[in-house]
């Protein structure tokens, strides 16, 4: 691309301004559109990937997901990973022999510095909680954030209690933190010590999530049946 | 001296007073020098026109200089004798100012010349206040002041109420109390020829509460037909200053760079109004004035009237002073301003002469800390500026912004904030070159 | 989508997560226009109400582009839009009122290409917050905006007659304040549950 | 058509200028907002510089090889049209390398559009000149820029974690200095080596007074 | 009877001074604190010497590092470092290790004070940078407490207070809780009367409300304190707690327990008062001190920390310039349409 020999001193018409304007833009739409065409397939597996490692990670024991959506009428039907906007998604895993594990739910929740977001295993079998994973959070590095690591703290979640009552419409015992170390319920999370605020944020955010599903997908069990 | 629930103004500071050492000495006649030097610049405005020659003799109270012009005055002789010569003296500021140097005569009477009465019953308010300007009277209080320009009112412009400023504040100081003690009947004939030039209804005598025994005076022997009340008001600096005075006594508050007149008001200094009364019947001028002399450095401490002239040199010497004085202020210690050499004269304006040895001077030399903005100046100031941003404003040299924001200009350098600044910032000099810095920039006043 | 409630939503813009004081944004006019208070004020303002525009317009692209499934012009359509945005509404504010023009005016060019500005529509977009949250999050950030810049003018005002050594003079001196005042805002932490 | 007034400074100095004289965080302190906040560990540092690097050198390119073509008035628009689309770029190229990286950087990859650092190249500089100095300006800024961006997020990890990349340099009990990966150690950090910086210049300046005197 | 010979001194008026002086002042206030200092150690026993010495020492030090560096002359006369070095001391946890006690108290002198050029200059609380700091650097060190009044405290020293610099402490298994915390995670409310006489767990220096308030009334009856500031935080947070505890006792702590919990008496009485950061006038300082005491409780309340007094004091340092500037007294004779701005 070569420009005009001598630069023009009378201001340039709208033609030019226009032509100049159209001509980036093109170029800048096409690099893009481009651009994304051709990463487009690389991020939507990572994500894939990423959605699959998290889903198994919070289900141990799953070896392949299909994920569902809930339908107007409350019951489940299935929809592709990533779902419409608006979508109140829930992910089912499925162990080698196809049996359903259980269902991998995403909940998010204020915490001690921002929003925190976290997908959690629940397994009707146990009627509990089985694994739960971070995916976003801002907690105080170094002490907040070891509702990420803390290996005391995680181990609450490797089978929390979330048994409906007998009217099966509520938690029969609502999930809360206790200090640490009187933990005696198995509805009863053990928090963290100087971290107090970040660990009561993850019971409620279970607690408040749990409450929502849990009677939901207990009325709609056989939705799920269905290996993929 | 608590005195709670007597009228006062808002902040203000309560300096050691140190008073009773001279408060309850008569006023003494002091002897003549053997060399007066009369300034013809004691007062604001242009120096007088000088009325005699060298080698001229001339009485005790004729007029030695005329006033040049609406603010100057009329100079009279302090005591018979002969003039010396006529030339440059140093003044209390440290510039040199015109002077009629007299040599009293050893041996004469020392009569004082009649001049032409003001009778109060028959003079005008004109007449009375021309009669003001040939005595040569300046406020007594310290400012220099002509009185008679303070009492050329406007037709337009009213005045109702006449303060008569007796509430000496400053330290040390005792002679305006003095006065009321001494010379009632002159106040009160002050406050008569007062009341007829200002027009004004009522006068009232306003005097701090440690000087019961002045109130106590005045207020037995004030006559019936004079509508004049004392008025005893808390012992507090800066008191004696004209908005303080006048916003304790009326309630009013002179608007910023406005006059007393402006709130229908008019202050005198007690012993202006005494000397008013004491010289116009006789159509004599100001030739001595009261002054107290005292001070850790004073052996012979004390109140006494003074021939205007007298060196400070001769004066020291006469009361006895420690050998090691080394501070001498002219004025209170709190306005009153340092002597710069024992040669300078004693004027209309002092009202005081405070001298302080070495070993029992204040410590001098203090260390100037930061400001830590402990706010004492704010509590202290009586025209509720805010010394210290006026202060760090004026270490960064911005008077302009001074002047603006900070009401600079209405600072009347009391010393209240340097007094009680804990970090010893010479504020008050700060605020001094500062408000000269911007007269001389003609943005202001 | 989000569900949390528009106090928490305004008070973690304005305070937790302050858009100067914990994400950096906006720090050019915050080290360049924070050393009067008069001017602080006035920025904050002009901000607050940018950020209320652009937020509008944001949420507004950002139903567009779902609806016509091309995520990959956001970036570009937010910067575009909300810079011509700002630009109508300061040539509709000067038309209309010669006083605010005067007030917050002068500042609209320089806020247009403002990262708080960008950094707040695409955080609205990514927070998945409806018309209503956005309005609290934009009203919140300018809020919080606004009082991180007062506060280090006045500090900065403060400072600027005191003796401060020469080598701290300056940026450096203005981002100790920052980093100070984002410490003493650690105290709102945990505020917004 | 030819250089600036001045002449034309060797080739090699438009890349150096950057590092030192005129480099743009210690010296210009320009372009820091969007990238402090991501500059809490050495890695995330060094990509945002990078990223940055990359919209740099090649906005710089475009600008300066279409700078006869773009008429005055709109030119600005055209920038950051440009910009944008490099952005946008470099936002989907992170995304399929990696999504950890992507998520840690969030949404200041795309506020690299409002980099004042970029714009203002392009305005002051790529306009001006031919490609290859405009690109050789853009390098030299770029390794300026993340050489500074790198050393903050090096400082800020060392001590707020205790690592540089995720690797541990110190023992094991080490106590992190957690505000150092808080937002008031970034501005302690960048505070810290301005005055370094400042320290230098003035020490420089004071050695160098009385050899340039003559001059 | 002769004239006087020597020189004459020229000043210019006015000639005399109050005898009040910044280092007496100074000096006044770190008498004021010394039966705060001495219960500390006390009640804490070795540990909290080793905490304040330490932490007095850096202080001193730093700042005269700090002179020599910028080419002042020598500032420690004026004791106002040796207050910032024992309020700071006072505010820390008793076991705290010491390296961290250097590490803080270097930062609440070179960046709390020196950066900003000295006396007089620093916007914030010396001694509260310095907490605030190493608040965010070591959150775990800072909120481990050690029990008070054991009875092996005057022979033995708990094990973290000894540990090598930037390595992690290590606690001893018995730490104790602070009442506040006691309220705010498990809704424990103690004895208002050990509360004021100090019996708790807490910072070397906060636990004695008493002690403190006697420094206080020591100050004020000297005129060398504010006493606006400090009632005016009582009032604040006794009127909105007591308000929240009438609405919902379950909930929200009474009054009392507000009050003399955690590092409330320490703050509003000594940290609030610096003169430095907190406002000039009267009517400003009344202001001030309501705003600390609102942003306590609602810190106490509804935040994340147990306790709030530091922040909530950085912040209305924060703000001082602009309460001195609103709330000015109006100059004599000024009209009031003539705002002071």
């Amino acid at each position: 691309m070569s420009g005009p020999p001598v630069v023009q001193e009378s201001p340039p018409s709208a033609w030019h301004m226009y032509r100049a304007m159209v001509g980036v833009g093109l170029g800048c739409g096409l690099l893009i559109v481009s651009v994304f065409q051709l990463t487009g397939p690389t991020i939507a597996r990572n994500r894939a990937e990423a959605l699959r490692r998290a889903i198994f990670e919070v289900l141990p024991g799953a070896g392949s997901s299909r994920t569902f959506r809930v339908a107007a009428n409350d019951r489940f039907e299935p929809t592709e990973a990533a779902g419409q906007p608006g979508d109140r998604l829930v992910h089912a895993g499925y162990d080698a022999e196809q049996r359903l594990v259980g269902l991998a739910i995403e909940a998010e929740g204020m915490g001690y510095q921002d929003v925190i977001r976290l997908l959690y295993g629940y397994s009707f079998a146990e009627d509990a909680v089985i694994g739960i994973r971070v995916l976003e959070s801002r907690e105080t590095p170094g002490l907040g954030d070891r509702i990420e690591t803390d290996p005391a703290f995680l181990a609450n979640f490797q089978r929390l209690d979330v048994a409906l009552a007998p009217d099966g419409s509520a938690l029969a015992n609502p999930i809360q933190a206790v200090k640490r170390g009187e933990k005696e319920h198995a509805w009863q999370v053990d928090g963290i010590t100087g971290a107090t605020i970040s660990s009561v944020a993850i019971a409620d955010i279970l607690n408040k999530s749990a409450a929502w599903w849990v009677p939901r997908i207990r009325r709609s069990l056989d939705d799920f049946r269905e290996a993929p | 001296m608590i005195s709670l629930g007597l009228k006062s103004f808002r902040h203000g500071i309560h300096p050691p007073e140190a008073k009773d050492e001279t408060s309850g000495l008569a006023i003494r006649q002091f002897p003549f020098a053997p060399l007066l030097i009369v300034p013809l610049v004691q007062h604001l405005g242009k120096p007088s026109l000088p009325l005699v020659r060298e080698g001229e003799t001339v009485v005790r109270g004729q007029r030695l200089a005329r006033p040049d012009g609406f603010m100057s005055v009329s100079m009279h002789a302090p005591a018979s004798g002969t003039v010396k010569s006529i030339g440059p003296t140093p003044s209390i500021s440290g510039r040199m100012v015109p002077a009629v140097f007299l040599e009293p005569q050893p041996g004469s009477t020392q009569e004082v010349m009649e001049g032409t009465p003001c009778p109060l019953a028959s003079a005008t308010p004109e007449e009375i206040v021309a009669a003001i300007q040939d005595a040569g009277i300046v406020g007594l209080g310290g400012a220099g002041f002509p009185t008679h320009a303070k009492l050329r009112i406007p037709p337009e412009r009213h005045v109702d109420t006449l303060i008569i400023n007796g509430a000496e504040c400053e330290p040390y100081l005792t002679t305006d109390h003095r006065v009321m003690l001494e010379q009632r009947d002159d106040v009160f004939t002050g406050i008569r020829y007062l009341l007829k030039v200002t027009g004004a209804e009522r006068a009232i005598v306003a005097l701090e509460a440690n000087k019961p025994d002045a109130a106590q005076h005045l207020r037995s022997g004030l006559p019936g037909d004079l509508s004049a009340s004392v008025e005893v008001l808390r012992v507090k600096y800066p008191q004696g200053a004209e908005k303080m005075l006048i916003s304790a006594l009326l309630g009013r508050e002179v608007p910023s760079g406005g006059l007393p007149l402006d709130v229908h008001a008019l202050c005198v200094n007690v012993a202006t109004t005494a000397e008013i009364g004491r010289l116009l019947p006789h159509g004599r001028g100001i030739q001595e004035r009261v002054i107290t002399i005292t001070g850790p450095a004073v052996q012979h401490k004390g109140n006494y009237r003074i021939p205007i002239g007298t060196p400070l040199r001769f004066l020291l010497g006469e009361v006895g002073v420690e050998e090691d004085v080394t501070r001498v202020f002219l004025g209170g210690p709190m306005m009153g301003a340092a002597a710069p050499s024992l040669d300078i004269a004693i004027t209309k304006g002092t009202s005081g002469v405070v001298a302080f040895d070495a070993t029992r001077a204040e410590r001098s030399h203090r260390t100037v800390y930061p400001c830590i903005r402990c706010g004492y100046c704010l509590d202290a100031c009586p025209m509720r500026l805010d010394p210290a941003q006026l202060g760090s404003l004026a270490r960064s040299q911005e008077y302009a912004r001074m002047a603006d924001e900070f009401h600079l200009m209405d600072c009347f350098e009391c010393g209240s904030c340097s007094f009680v600044c804990p970090s010893h910032i010479p504020l008050v000099q700060q605020f001094r070159f500062a408000k000269a810095a911007v007269r001389k920039a003609g943005a202001h006043g | 989508m989000s569900d949390a409630p528009l106090w928490s939503i305004f008070v973690n813009a304005c305070l937790i997560n302050n858009f100067v004081l914990a994400y950096f944004l906006g720090l050019c006019p915050f080290l360049g226009v924070s050393g009067k208070l008069a001017t602080a004020t006035r920025m904050g303002g002009a901000v607050t109400f940018v950020m209320l525009v652009s937020s509008i317009c944001a949420f507004g692209i950002q139903q567009l582009l779902v609806a016509i499934d091309a995520p990959y012009l956001r970036l570009i359509s937010f910067i575009a839009v909300i810079a011509s945005t700002v630009q109508l509404v300061e040539m509709f504010i000067k038309k209309t009122s010669p006083a605010l023009f005067r007030a917050l005016g002068i500042f609209l060019p320089l806020i247009t290409t403002n990262c708080a500005i960008l950094g707040l529509a695409l955080f609205q977009t990514n927070k998945g917050f409806d018309f209503a949250q956005c309005l609290a999050y934009a009203l919140g950030a300018g809020a919080g905006f606004t009082l991180a810049l007062v506060l280090i003018a006045g500090l900065r005002e403060k400072l600027e007659l005191a003796t401060v050594p020469d080598v701290v003079r300056g940026t450096a001196l203005s981002l100790v304040l920052a980093g100070l005042l984002s410490i003493a805002f650690m105290g709102f932490a945990g505020l917004g549950g | 058509m030819t250089g600036p007034l001045h002449g034309t400074p060797a080739l090699g100095d438009e890349f150096v200028k950057g590092l030192w004289r005129d480099n743009p965080v210690f010296v210009q302190v320009l372009g820091m907002c969007p990238a402090l906040a991501v500059s809490n560990t050495a890695r995330n540092a060094l990509a945002m510089g990078l990223a940055t690097s990359f919209v740099l050198i090649l906005s710089n390119a475009v600008i300066s090889s279409l700078r006869h073509v773009i008429p005055k008035q709109v030119r600005i628009a055209t920038y950051i049209l440009v910009i944008a689309t490099f952005v946008t770029v470099v936002d989907y190229a992170i995304q399929a390398v990696s999504l950890d990286l992507h998520k840690a950087l969030g949404a200041f990859i795309s506020l690299i559009v409002v980099n004042c650092l970029i714009l203002g190249r392009a305005e002051a500089f790529a306009s001006k000149h031919g490609i290859g100095r405009s690109l050789l300006d853009g390098l030299g800024m770029g390794a300026g820029f993340t050489v500074a961006l790198f050393s903050l997020g090096a400082v800020r990890e060392i001590l707020g974690s205790g690592t540089l990349f995720g690797i541990q340099v110190f023992h094991a009990d080490f106590q992190p200095w957690i505000v150092m990966i808080l937002p008031s150690g970034g501005f302690f950090t960048l505070a810290a080596w301005l005055l370094v910086f400042n320290a230098v210049t003035a020490r420089r300046a004071r050695a160098a007074e009385p050899l340039e005197a003559p001059r | 009877m002769t004239a006087p010979a020597r020189t004459l001194e020229i000043r210019t008026s006015p000639h005399m001074v109050s005898g009040y002086s910044v280092d007496t002042i100074m000096f006044n206030v770190v008498v004021a604190l010394l039966p705060v200092t001495a219960f500390a150690v006390y009640a804490f026993g070795l540990a909290a010497l080793l905490v304040l010495s330490t932490a007095t020492v850096t202080c001193l030090l730093t700042e005269r590092v700090a002179c020599r560096l910028s080419g002042r002359a020598s500032s420690l006369g004026d004791w106002s470092v040796a207050i910032t070095g024992l309020l700071y001391g006072l505010t820390l946890p008793p076991g705290l290790p010491l390296w961290m006690v250097v590490v803080g108290g270097v930062v609440a002198v070179a960046l709390g004070k020196a950066l900003f050029g000295g006396l007089g200059c620093n916007p914030f609380n010396p001694a509260l940078v310095g907490r605030a700091f190493l608040q965010a650097a070591f959150p775990v060190a800072m909120t481990t407490w050690s029990p008070a009044f054991t009875s092996d405290r005057f022979t033995a020293l708990g094990s973290s207070t000894l540990t090598l610099p930037f390595t992690r402490p290590l606690y001893d298994a018995v730490t104790s809780a602070t009442p506040l915390a006691l309220w705010k995670f498990e809704r424990q409310a103690s004895e208002v009367g050990e509360l004021a006489l100090g019996f708790i767990g807490g910072s070397t220096g906060e636990t004695s409300a008493l002690l403190i308030l006697v420094g206080g009334a020591y100050l004020v009856a000297r005129n060398m304190m504010s006493w606006q500031i400090p009632v005016a935080i009582f009032a604040a947070v006794a009127a909105f707690s007591g308000a929240l505890h009438g609405l919902d006792p379950e909930t929200y702590a009474s009054p009392t327990f507000m009050l003399f919990s955690g590092g409330l008496m320490l703050g509003a009485v000594f940290m609030a008062t610096d003169m430095v950061g907190s406002p000039m006038t009267s009517g400003a300082c009344l202001l001030y001190g309501a705003g600390i005491g609102m942003l306590v409780v609602v810190i106490r309340v509804w935040g994340g920390m147990p306790e709030g007094v530091m922040y909530a004091i950085l912040l209305a340092n924060a703000c001082t310039i602009h309460l001195d500037r609103w709330i000015r007294p109006r100059v004599y004779g000024a009209t009031a349409q003539e705002a002071p701005r």
